[in-house]
C-alpha cells in the first residue's frame, strides 16, 4: 500500500462516514458538521486525483461559502439551539433498506461495467490531468476559450473550442441566481389589509 | 483499498445513496438541503475519478466545477425558498408544505 | 295579273282596319275621350276595305266574263223552270249585279292563277276540255310567307281567292261599314270624361263611374274586321284556325266591353271558352289533317316557274265520277292523290276512311263552336250583353256565320257521314233555338235565338248537299238579321237601354223608320212572299224567303232520296212557321199595339240620322239582294266557284247503305213544292203572331199560364246552362282541386316524408354518435380521471416521500432490468 | 370582335360587373348600383346581339365559334364553348330576359348591393349553361347557379322563402347528383379519355353507336332525364315550382320562368338526346305521357288556385309540359329501326324550342305583371281584385296581351309552339295528342278566370285601393317590350325558326343514326345469345 493508497482510503472512508453521518445526525448543526467533514475529505480526494483546482474549487466554495450558507439558515429558521425534527425510526429504517437497495444496485452497475482505461498515447502526449496534475492553467485557458490540451495532441489546423460560452452562461446565471435569491430571501413585511 | 477508478466510483455511490436518503428522511427542509449537496458531491467525485483515470481529460473536471458553481446557486435559492417557507409557516418541516396533495 | 290585283286589293282591305286598329288603341289612349277620330278612322279604314273588296269583285267578275250575256245556257237552264226576273235584278244599287250573265270560265291569264282540277273527277276532265260550258273553279291562290319549315313540311300565310271569298269580304265590309256608322250614334254616350254605368253596380250600391271608352270600342271593331277578313282570305286550314282564335278573342273584348258588369265579363268568357271547346275539336282535325295529308293549304303549291310542286288538300281526296271519295277496295283506307312526282317520286299514301271522317267532324266541332251550333250553343245569347252594334257584326253577320262558311269552303273533304252529322246539328239546333225564341222577352235575346236558328238552317243547307243554299242563306241572313240587330239597337237606344219588349210596345209612332225598317227584316226572315200569277220563281219576296227556300227545297230533295232521314225536312218547315211566329211576335211586341210603360214610351225618341242612315241601307239589301232567287246574281256569284261535285249531287253506291245526295236537277225538281209548303208555313206563324200580338182576341198571359212547364223549359233554354255547369264546370273546379289535393298531400308528403324520414335517421346518427363515439371517448377520459383520482392517493405532496418514490423507482427499473437482461 | 373572345365576353361580362359592384360601390348609392347593374346586363344582351346578327350563321347546322383552352387537363376538362341553333336562341332569350328582370329589380330595397352581385352571378351561370360544350364545364355552370339562385330566394323571398329556397335546392341538387353520375359514366366508357367530357365528341360518338350499350344509355338516360325534369318541371318533380315562384321576388321568378326552367328542356335536346339516343327513344313514349299529363295536371292545378302568382307557376308547368311533349314525339319502326315521319319529329323539336322561347317571354310577362300589382297592394289573392282594368287601364291592356300569349292565341308567341308540338304529336300516339290538344280549353279556362277576376268586374275588392297608381315609365317599358316581342314572334316565327332548324335536324339525324346503329348492336347481341 503506498502512500496515494493510504491517504485515499483514510479520505474516501472520511468522505462515507461522514456522509452517513449527515443521514443519522439528529440535529442540523451537526449534520453541518458532518457535511463539512464529508465534503472537505471530499476535496483531498479531488487533490488526490490530481485536480487540484477543482478540490481548491470544492473547498472554497463548498466548505467556505456553500456550508456558511447553511449554517446561516439553519441559525435563521432555528427556533432554538438544538432543534431537532425527529424522524420516525420506521422511517429510518426504511430509508435505509431502500438506501441500502440503492447501493447495492449502484455498486452492481459500477462493477458490471468494463471501465476503459486511458490510452498509452493520452497518458504520454495529452491528458495534462494524467501527465502533470497540473490543472491550473489549462482549466484557466479552456474557461478562455482555448484547449491547449486538446489542439496540441491535433495536427494544429482545427482547433477546439473551449467553454467561453458556458462560462459565460454559468456567470451570468450567477448573477440572475444571486438577485434572485436575495429577492427571494428578503424579509417582507405582510401587507396589512385595510380592515 | 487503492485508488483506482472503481474505489472512486465507490466513493461516489455512497456520496450519492447518502444523500438521498438524506432527502428522504430529513424533515427539516436544510438536512434536505443538505441531503442534496451530498447527491451533488457523489457526482462531483465521479467526474473527477473519470477525468482522472479515462481519456476524458479536463473536461470531466471543467464538468464538476460547473456543478460546484451551480450547487452554490442552488443552495442560495434553496435557502432563500427556505426562509420564506418558514416564514410563512413558522417551521421549517417539509412535512408542513403538503399543498401540493392530489 | 289578276291574281295579284285580287290579291293586293283584299290585303288593303284585310290590313287596313289592322292599321287601324293599332292607331286608334293608342291613339286614343294618349288621346282625348271626346274625339271621335277614332270612329272617322275606323269607319274609314273598313269603307276603303269595302271599295277595295267590291273592286275585286268586279275585276274578278271581268276576268271571268261573269257580267256578260251568256253565249250558252248552262245545266242550270234545264232545271224546267222559267227565266228569273232580270228587270228587278237590275238594280244600280246592288253591289253584285251590274251585268247578269251565266257564264264563268276558267282562267289561266296569270301565273298564279290556275286552274286547280279537284281531283281526278271524269266530270272534272269534261271540265277541262270544254271549259265555258260549265261553272269553273277559278281560284287564285298563293303564299304570302312562311311560317316555318320542316324539310317538306311547311306552313305559312296564304291566300285563296275565289268567288265565295270576294262574296264574303264584300258582304262583311259593307256590312261592318255600315255598323261602324251605326255605332258612332250609338256609343257616342260614351264620349265623355265620366260616364255613369247603370248596368254595373259597385258593392255600396252605387254606379260605377268610369271614363268613355269610344276610341277602344271602335279600335277592337277594327282589330274584329281585320280579323273576320283575314280568316275570308286564309288560303289553308292553319290560318283559317289562326283567325278563327283571332275572331274568338275580339269577340271576347267585345263582349266584355263593359268590363264593369259582370254579366258581360262572364258571357265573355263563356264565349271564348266554349268556342275553345269546339276549337279542341278543330285541333283535332289539323292533326289528323296534317299527319296525314302533309299540308295544309286549299289550292297547289307552285314554285317559281308556276310548276305545281304539291297539290293541296282539295286536290288531294279523290272522287270517283259519282262523287264517293275512292276507297280500298280491301282495307277501305283512302288513297290520297299525291302531290307531284317531283317532290314524293311514287308516293302513296293512305288515310283510313274513319279517320277522315274524324277530321271532318273535327273541323266541324270549330264550326259549332263558332256558329253556335248545338251542342254549344249556349254562349251566343249569353253574348248580347256586349254593345249592340257587336251583336250586329260580330254575333249574327260575321263571326257566327264564319262557322258556316268554313264548312263551306272546306267542304271538298267532307264525306258523306260527316254531312249528315252537320244536317242533324243544324236541324237540331235551328229548332231547339226556335222554340226559345218563342218564350224570350229580351229584344236581342230574341234576335240572338234567332241567329241560332236562322245558322241552324244554313249547317243543314250544307249538310243536306246544298253548298249554294247553306252560303246563300249566310249572306242573306247576314243582311237581314244585322239590320234587325241594328233596329233593336235603335229601340234601346232610344228608350235609354231598355231591353224587355213586355215594356215596350206602340213605338212605331215614336219612331217610324226603326220600325220599318224592323218591318222589312221581320218578313224577309220570316220568309213572306208574294206569290207570282205565273209561277213561284216569279215571287215578288224579300231576300229571306229566297235563301229558306233552297234550304228547304234542298233538304225536301236530301229526304227523297233518303227517306228514312225525313226529319231533316219536316224540322225546317215546321220552323219556318216558328220562325215567322216568333219574329212577328217581337215586332208587334215592340212597336205595335198600346204602350205598356207610359214613362219609356214618353221618352222615347226616334234615333239621329247617322243611326237610321245605315238602317235604311241594310234594310234596302235585305229586301233586295237576293233577289232573283237562285237564278239571280247573288247565288250565281256565290256558286261561282262551287266545289266540282256539288252540281250533280253523289249518287250512293248501289247497296252500300251510304246517302244519296241530291245534285242541283233533284233539287230544282222540288223547288216549287218546297217554297209553297215553306210559304204556307210562314203565313200560318204570321197569322198565329197577329192574332196572339197583334190582336186581343186571345189572352196570351192565359195560354202562358196552361203551358207553364213547357214555358219554363223553354224559357230556361232547355236546361243547358245548368246542364253544362254540372256536367263540365263543377267536375274540372273539383278535378282542379284534387290536382292541388295531390300536389300538396302526396308529391309535397313524399317530400316532406322524406324530409321527415331523414330527419328521423339523423336522429338515430345523432343518437349513435352520442352513444357509441362520445361514449367512447368519454370513457377514455373518465377512465383517465379514475387512473387519476386513484393516483391522487400517490400524490401526498409530501417532499420526502417523492424521492423514496424515485429511489424506489430507480430501483425497481433497475431490478427489472437486471433480471430481463441478465449480463 | 375577335369570336373567340366573344363567347368568353359574354359569359363573364355580368361577373366582371359584379367584381365592379361588389369592390367600387358605395352600398348607400341604391341609384348607382342599379344602373351600373342594368348597364350592365344591357351590354350583355348587347354582346349577345352581336353574336347573333354579327358572328352567328343562320344556316349553318354545326357548332360555331367554338373555344377550346385546357382548363384542369389532368382530368381532360377544357375550357369548351360553342354556340349553334339550340344554344343561340336560348342565350337571347338569357340576356333579355336578365335585362328585362334587371329593370323589374328597382322595388328591390333590401341588401341591394348583394342581390345585385348574385343576380350578375346568376347570369354568368345560365349563360355559361347555354354555351359549355364540355360536359364538366356545364356541370359547374349548372352548379353555378344553383347557388345565387338560393340566395336570391332564402333572402329576398316573401313570408316562407327558406322553405322554398331548401325546396328548390334540394330538388335540383338531387337532379344534378344524378346527372354527375350520368356523366361519369360518359366519361368513363368513352374511347378516348382526353374526350371523355366533350360533348360534341361524345355526341358523335353515341352516333356512331360506340359510347355506351343500349342498357346503359337506358340507365343514363333515365338518370339526365330526371335531372333535367326536375329543372323542367315535369310532373310529378314539379311542386318545387309554386313554391320557388311564389317566394321569389319578382325579377326572380321572371328569371326563374323565363330562362331556368329551358335549362331542363336544353339539357335534354343538348345532352341527353344526343348522348343515348337509343334510351331516348326507348322511354320516348314515356316522357310524351309526362309531357301530357304535365299540361293537363297543371292546367287543372291552375285552375283552383286562388293565388295569383302560384296560378302562373302552374301554367309554367303545363306550358313546359308541350317542350317535353314536343321533344319526345320520336317514332320508331320497330322491325326497321328506322325513324317514322322523321320530318313531324322534327317539328316536333322545333315547336318545342320555340315553345321555350315563347314560354320565357310570355311567362317572364306574366310574372312581371303579377310583380307590378303586388308591389302596390301587397296581396295576391285572386279573390281580392277587380275591376283593375278600369283603374290601371295601360297595366290592364299590357297584362291582358301577356296573358293571351300565355293563353296560346295565334298572332302572338304561344300559340307557334303549342300548336305545332301538339301537330307533331299524333303521328306519334292519337290518344295522347287529343289528351294533349284538350289542354286548349283548360288554359282558356284558366287564364280567362283568372283575368276575369283581377282585372275585369267593377270595382277592386282587396285592401289598399289607394295605392293602385298607373304603372310608371319602367314598367310600361318592360312590359311593352315583352308584349312587342311576343307579337313579332307569334307573326314571324321564322325568325327563330330559322336559326334553330337546321341545328335541330342534324342532332335529329344523328340521333336517329345513333338509335339504328344501337338497335343493330343489340339485335346482334341477341343472335350471339341464341347461338
Amino acid at each position: 500500500m503506498n502512500g496515494e493508497s493510504f491517504l485515499f482510503t483514510v479520505f474516501a472512508l472520511a468522505t462515507c462516514l461522514g456522509a452517513i453521518a449527515v443521514v443519522f445526525s439528529q440535529t442540523v448543526v451537526r449534520m453541518a458538521f458532518w457535511l463539512v467533514i464529508s465534503l472537505g475529505s471530499t476535496a483531498a480526494l479531488f487533490f488526490l486525483a490530481n485536480a487540484d483546482f477543482v478540490g481548491a474549487a470544492q473547498l472554497l466554495i463548498y466548505v467556505g461559502g456553500t456550508l456558511v450558507l447553511l449554517v446561516f439558515g439553519v441559525m435563521l429558521t432555528a427556533s432554538g439551539p438544538y432543534l431537532k425534527i425527529a424522524t420516525s425510526p420506521g422511517e429510518i429504517v426504511m430509508g435505509s433498506l431502500v438506501g441500502l437497495m440503492f447501493l447495492f444496485v449502484v455498486f452492481a452497475s459500477l462493477n458490471g461495467v468494463d471501465w476503459r482505461e486511458p490510452s498509452a498515447a493520452a497518458i504520454e502526449t495529452g491528458n495534462p490531468v494524467v501527465a502533470t496534475g497540473n490543472t491550473l492553467r489549462p482549466i484557466g485557458l479552456s474557461f478562455l476559450g482555448s484547449r491547449p490540451d486538446q489542439d496540441l495532441t491535433g495536427d494544429g489546423d482545427t482547433l477546439t473550442p473551449g467553454y467561453l460560452l458556458p462560462f459565460e452562461i454559468v456567470s451570468v446565471h450567477l448573477l440572475v441566481v444571486l438577485i434572485g435569491a436575495a429577492y427571494l430571501a428578503r424579509a417582507k413585511r405582510r401587507a396589512v389589509g385595510p380592515g | 483499498m487503492t485508488a483506482d477508478l472503481n474505489s472512486y466510483l465507490f466513493v461516489g455511490a455512497v456520496l450519492f445513496v447518502c444523500g438521498v436518503v438524506c432527502m428522504a428522511t430529513k424533515r427539516n427542509g436544510i438536512g434536505v438541503l443538505m441531503g442534496v449537496e451530498l447527491v451533488l458531491n457523489g457526482a462531483n467525485v465521479n467526474f473527477v475519478a473519470f477525468s482522472r483515470y479515462t481519456d476524458l481529460g479536463l473536461d470531466g473536471q471543467i464538468f464538476s466545477l460547473f456543478v460546484i458553481v451551480l450547487a452554490a446557486a442552488e443552495a442560495a435559492v434553496a435557502l432563500a425558498i427556505a426562509l420564506n417557507f418558514y416564514n410563512n409557516h413558522l417551521t421549517i418541516d417539509v412535512d408542513r408544505a403538503n399543498k401540493l396533495k392530489g | 295579273m289578276v291574281g295579284e290585283t285580287l290579291r293586293n286589293l283584299l290585303m288593303i282591305a284585310w290590313l287596313l282596319p289592322l292599321a287601324g286598329f293599332a292607331v286608334e288603341i293608342f291613339g286614343g289612349f294618349w288621346g282625348s275621350r271626346k274625339s271621335r277620330v277614332a270612329a272617322w278612322m275606323s269607319v274609314g279604314c273598313i269603307a276603303t276595305g269595302f271599295f277595295c273588296s267590291l273592286s275585286a269583285l268586279l275585276i274578278w267578275g271581268s276576268s271571268n266574263n261573269f257580267w256578260k250575256v251568256p253565249h250558252e245556257t248552262d245545266h242550270h237552264a234545264d232545271a224546267g223552270h222559267a227565266e228569273p226576273d232580270h228587270a228587278v235584278a237590275d238594280h244600280p244599287a246592288d253591289s253584285h249585279d251590274s251585268h247578269d250573265s251565266h257564264d264563268s270560265h276558267d282562267s289561266h291569264d296569270s301565273h298564279d292563277s290556275h286552274d286547280s282540277h279537284d281531283s281526278h273527277d271524269s266530270h272534272d276532265s269534261h271540265d277541262s276540255h270544254e271549259p265555258p260550258v260549265v261553272l269553273g273553279q277559278t281560284v287564285y291562290s298563293g303564299t304570302l310567307y312562311y311560317l316555318a319549315r320542316f324539310g317538306s313540311l311547311d306552313i305559312s300565310l296564304d291566300y285563296y281567292i275565289d268567288s265565295l271569298t270576294l262574296v264574303m269580304f264584300t258582304m262583311v265590309t259593307f256590312i261592318a261599314t255600315c255598323i261602324h256608322v251605326f255605332a258612332m250614334g250609338y256609343m257616342s254616350e260614351e264620349l265623355t270624361e265620366e260616364l255613369v254605368d247603370h248596368s254595373a253596380h259597385l258593392s255600396n250600391g252605387h254606379h260605377v263611374h268610369r271614363p268613355g271608352r269610344y276610341y277602344r270600342f271602335f279600335a277592337f271593331l277594327s282589330l274584329f274586321c281585320f280579323s273576320m277578313l283575314g280568316l275570308v282570305l286564309a288560303g289553308n286550314i292553319f290560318q283559317v284556325f289562326i283567325f278563327w282564335e283571332l275572331v274568338g278573342i275580339c269577340s271576347y273584348l267585345l263582349i266584355g266591353f263593359y268590363t264593369e258588369r259582370k254579366a258581360a265579363c262572364n258571357a265573355a268568357n263563356k264565349a271564348f271558352v266554349m268556342n275553345r271547346v269546339g276549337d279542341f275539336g278543330f285541333l283535332i282535325g289539323l292533326m289528323v289533317l296534317w299527319t296525314f295529308f302533309g299540308t295544309f293549304r286549299f289550292g297547289e303549291t307552285l314554285n317559281d316557274k308556276g310548276e305545281v310542286v304539291q297539290a293541296g288538300l282539295f286536290q288531294m281526296l279523290p272522287r270517283d265520277e259519282t262523287g264517293n271519295v275512292l276507297r280500298d277496295a280491301e282495307s277501305g283506307d283512302v288513297k290520297i292523290g299525291v302531290v307531284t312526282a317531283a317532290v314524293e317520286p311514287g308516293g302513296t299514301r293512305t288515310i283510313p276512311y274513319s279517320l277522315l271522317v274524324v277530321a271532318g267532324l273535327g273541323v266541324f266541332a270549330g264550326c259549332v263552336g263558332k256558329s253556335a251550333q248545338f251542342p254549344l250553343q249556349t254562349w251566343l245569347p249569353d253574348a248580347m250583353e256586349g254593345p249592340t252594334p257587336v251583336s250586329a257584326l260580330v254575333h249574327s253577320a260575321t263571326m257566327v256565320a264564319a262557322g258556316v262558311y268554313l264548312v263551306g269552303r272546306f267542304y271538298p273533304m267532307f264525306v258523306q257521314e260527316v254531312l249528315l252529322t252537320i244536317a242533324y246539328v243544324g236541324c237540331i239546333t235551328l229548332f231547339m233555338a226556335a222554340t226559345i225564341a218563342i218564350v224570350a222577352t229580351d229584344i236581342k235575346k230574341v234576335l240572338a235565338y234567332s241567329t241560332i236558328s236562322q245558322l241552324g238552317y244554313m249547317m243543314l243547307g250544307l249538310g243536306v248537299f246544298g253548298w249554294g243554299a247553306g252560303l246563300f242563306h249566310l249572306i242573306t241572313h247576314a243582311f237581314f238579321k244585322s239590320l234587325m240587330f241594328l233596329c233593336s239597337g235603335s229601340v234601346i237606344y232610344g228608350c235609354h237601354h231598355e231591353q224587355e219588349m213586355p215594356k215596350m210596345g206602340g213605338l212605331w209612332r215614336k219612331m217610324p223608320i226603326t220600325a220599318f225598317t224592323m218591318l222589312v227584316g221581320v218578313i224577309a226572315i220570316s220568309g213572306l212572299a208574294v206569290p207570282g200569277l205565273i209561277s213561284l220563281s216569279s215571287v215578288f219576296a224579300f231576300s229571306g224567303f229566297f235563301s229558306k227556300d233552297a234550304v228547304v227545297a234542298t233538304s225536301l230533295a236530301f229526304v227523297k232520296g233518303n227517306p228514312s232521314h225525313f226529319l231533316l225536312f219536316i224540322v225546317p218547315l215546321v220552323t219556318a212557321g216558328i220562325t215567322a211566329f216568333y219574329m212577328f211576335r217581337l215586332w208587334f211586341y215592340t212597336f205595335a199595339g198600346k204602350p205598356r210603360d207610359q214613362h219609356i214610351y214618353d221618352h222615347c225618341h226616334e234615333s239621329p240620322w247617322i243611326m237610321t242612315g245605315p238602317l235604311l241601307a241594310l234594310s234596302f239589301f235585305a229586301a233586295f239582294c237576293a233577289i232573283g232567287g237562285e237564278e239571280g246574281p247573288l247565288y250565281r256569284l256565290i256558286t261561282g266557284d262551287q266545289p266540282a261535285h256539288v252540281a250533280h249531287g253523289i249518287a250512293a253506291p248501289l247497296g252500300s247503305g251510304e246517302l244519296t245526295l241530291p245534285g242541283h236537277e233533284a233539287i230544282h225538281a222540288v223547288h216549287g213544292t218546297a217554297g209553297t209548303l215553306a210559304l204556307i208555313a210562314a203565313a200560318s206563324g204570321t197569322f198565329i203572331a197577329w192574332l196572339l200580338y197583334g190582336t186581343t182576341l186571345v189572352n196570351v198571359a192565359e195560354i202562358k199560364r196552361q203551358l207553364s212547364g213547357l214555358h219554363g223549359f223553354l224559357a230556361n233554354k232547355w236546361h243547358f246552362d245548368e246542364l253544362y255547369d254540372g256536367l263540365f264546370m263543377k267536375p274540372s273546379h273539383v278535378v282542379g282541386s284534387c290536382c292541388v289535393w295531390i300536389d300538396k298531400t302526396i308529391f309535397d308528403g313524399i317530400i316532406h316524408a322524406s324530409a321527415e324520414v331523414m330527419i328521423f335517421i339523423s336522429k338515430w346518427d345523432k343518437l349513435f354518435d352520442e352513444a357509441v363515439v362520445d361514449g367512447f371517448v368519454n370513457l377514455l377520459g373518465d377512465s383517465t380521471f379514475a387512473v387519476g383520482r386513484s393516483l391522487r392517493v400517490i400524490q401526498t405532496g409530501r417532499l420526502r416521500q417523492y424521492v423514496m418514490f424515485i429511489v424506489v423507482g430507480v430501483v425497481a427499473l433497475f431490478a427489472i432490468l437486471f433480471t430481463t437482461f441478465p449480463g | 370582335m375577335n369570336p373567340e373572345f366573344l363567347l368568353t365576353a359574354i359569359i363573364f361580362a355580368p361577373s366582371v360587373g359584379a367584381l365592379i359592384l361588389a369592390l367600387l360601390f358605395d352600398s348607400k348609392n341604391a341609384e348607382a348600383m342599379r344602373l351600373f347593374a342594368f348597364a350592365t346586363t344591357a351590354v350583355t344582351f348587347g354582346l349577345t346581339l352581336v353574336l347573333w346578327l354579327g358572328e352567328f350563321q343562320s344556316d349553318a347546322p354545326g357548332m360555331q365559334l367554338e373555344v377550346v383552352k385546357a382548363w384542369i387537363p389532368t382530368w381532360n376538362v377544357y375550357y369548351r364553348l360553342g354556340v349553334d341553333g339550340i344554344s343561340m336562341p336560348l342565350v337571347l332569350l338569357t340576356s333579355l330576359v336578365s335585362m328585362l328582370s334587371m329593370a323589374a329589380s328597382w322595388s328591390i330595397t333590401k341588401h341591394i348591393k348583394g342581390y345585385m352581385v348574385l343576380f350578375l352571378l346568376l347570369e354568368t351561370g345560365m349563360m355559361g349553361v347555354f354555351l359549355a360544350l364540355d360536359f364538366f364545364l356545364f356541370y359547374v355552370f349548372w352548379e353555378v347557379m344553383l347557388l345565387p339562385m338560393y340566395f336570391l330566394i332564402g333572402v329576398w323571398g316573401g313570408p316562407r322563402k327558406e322553405y322554398a329556397a331548401i325546396k328548390f335546392f334540394l330538388y335540383t341538387l338531387a337532379g344534378s347528383v344524378l346527372m354527375l353520375v350520368a356523366m361519369l359514366m360518359f366519361y368513363f366508357n368513352s374511347d378516348v379519355q382526353a374526350d371523355g367530357f366533350n360533348l360534341i365528341r361524345l355526341a358523335e360518338a353515341a352516333t356512331a353507336g360506340n359510347l355506351l350499350t343500349p342498357k346503359m344509355q337506358i340507365t343514363a338516360f333515365i338518370m339526365l332525364f330526371i335531372g333535367f325534369a326536375i329543372k323542367l318541371p315535369a310532373f310529378p318533380v314539379h311542386t318545387w315550382l309554386p313554391d320557388a315562384h311564389v317566394e321569389a321576388p319578382t325579377p326572380i321568378s321572371m328569371i326563374l320562368a323565363g330562362v331556368l326552367l329551358k335549362m331542363g328542356g336544353y339539357g335534354i335536346i343538348r345532352i341527353a338526346f344526343p348522348l343515348c339516343p337509343y334510351g331516348a327513344q326507348y322511354l320516348a313514349y314515356s316522357m310524351v305521357a309526362i309531357g301530357v299529363i304535365s299540361i293537363i295536371y297543371g292546367a287543372f292545378a291552375a285552375l283552383a288556385q286562388t293565388d295569383f302568382k302560384r296560378l302562373v307557376a302552374y301554367s309554367s308547368v303545363s306550358h313546359m309540359g308541350y317542350v317535353l311533349l314536343g321533344l319526345a314525339v320520336w317514332k320508331i319502326n320497330e322491325q326497321t329501326g328506322e325513324t317514322m315521319n322523321s320530318e313531324y319529329w322534327q317539328m316536333g323539336l322545333n315547336g318545342a324550342m320555340f315553345q321555350m322561347i315563347a314560354h320565357g317571354i310570355s311567362s317572364a310577362g306574366m310574372f312581371f305583371m303579377v310583380g307590378v300589382i303586388y308591389d302596390r297592394v301587397h296581396h295576391r289573392d285572386l279573390n281580392k281584385f277587380g275591376g283593375l282594368m278600369g283603374k290601371m287601364p295601360l297595366y290592364g291592356g299590357l297584362s291582358a296581351g301577356l296573358f293571351f300569349a300565355g293563353l296560346g292565341l295565334p298572332g302572338l308567341c304561344g300559340f307557334i309552339g303549342e300548336v305545332f308540338v301538339v301537330l307533331s304529336t299524333w303521328s306519334f300516339n292519337p290518344t295522347l295528342a287529343i289528351v294533349a290538344a284538350s289542354g286548349v280549353i283548360l288554359t282558356a279556362g284558366y287564364i280567362l278566370w283568372a283575368m276575369q277576376r283581377v282585372y275585369l268586374g267593377a270595382e277592386y275588392k282587396g285592401p289598399h285601393p289607394e295605392d293602385l297608381t298607373p304603372m310608371n315609365m319602367r314598367e310600361t317599358v318592360i312590359a311593352g317590350t315583352l308584349l312587342t316581342l311576343a307579337v313579332i314572334l307569334g307573326v314571324f316565327p321564322a325568325i327563330m325558326f330559322n336559326v334553330m332548324t337546321p341545328s335541330i335536324s342534324r342532332m335529329a339525324k344523328a340521333a336517329e343514326a345513333g338509335y339504328r346503329q344501337s338497335a343493330t348492336q343489340l339485335s346482334q347481341d341477341e343472335m350471339q345469345a341464341k347461338r
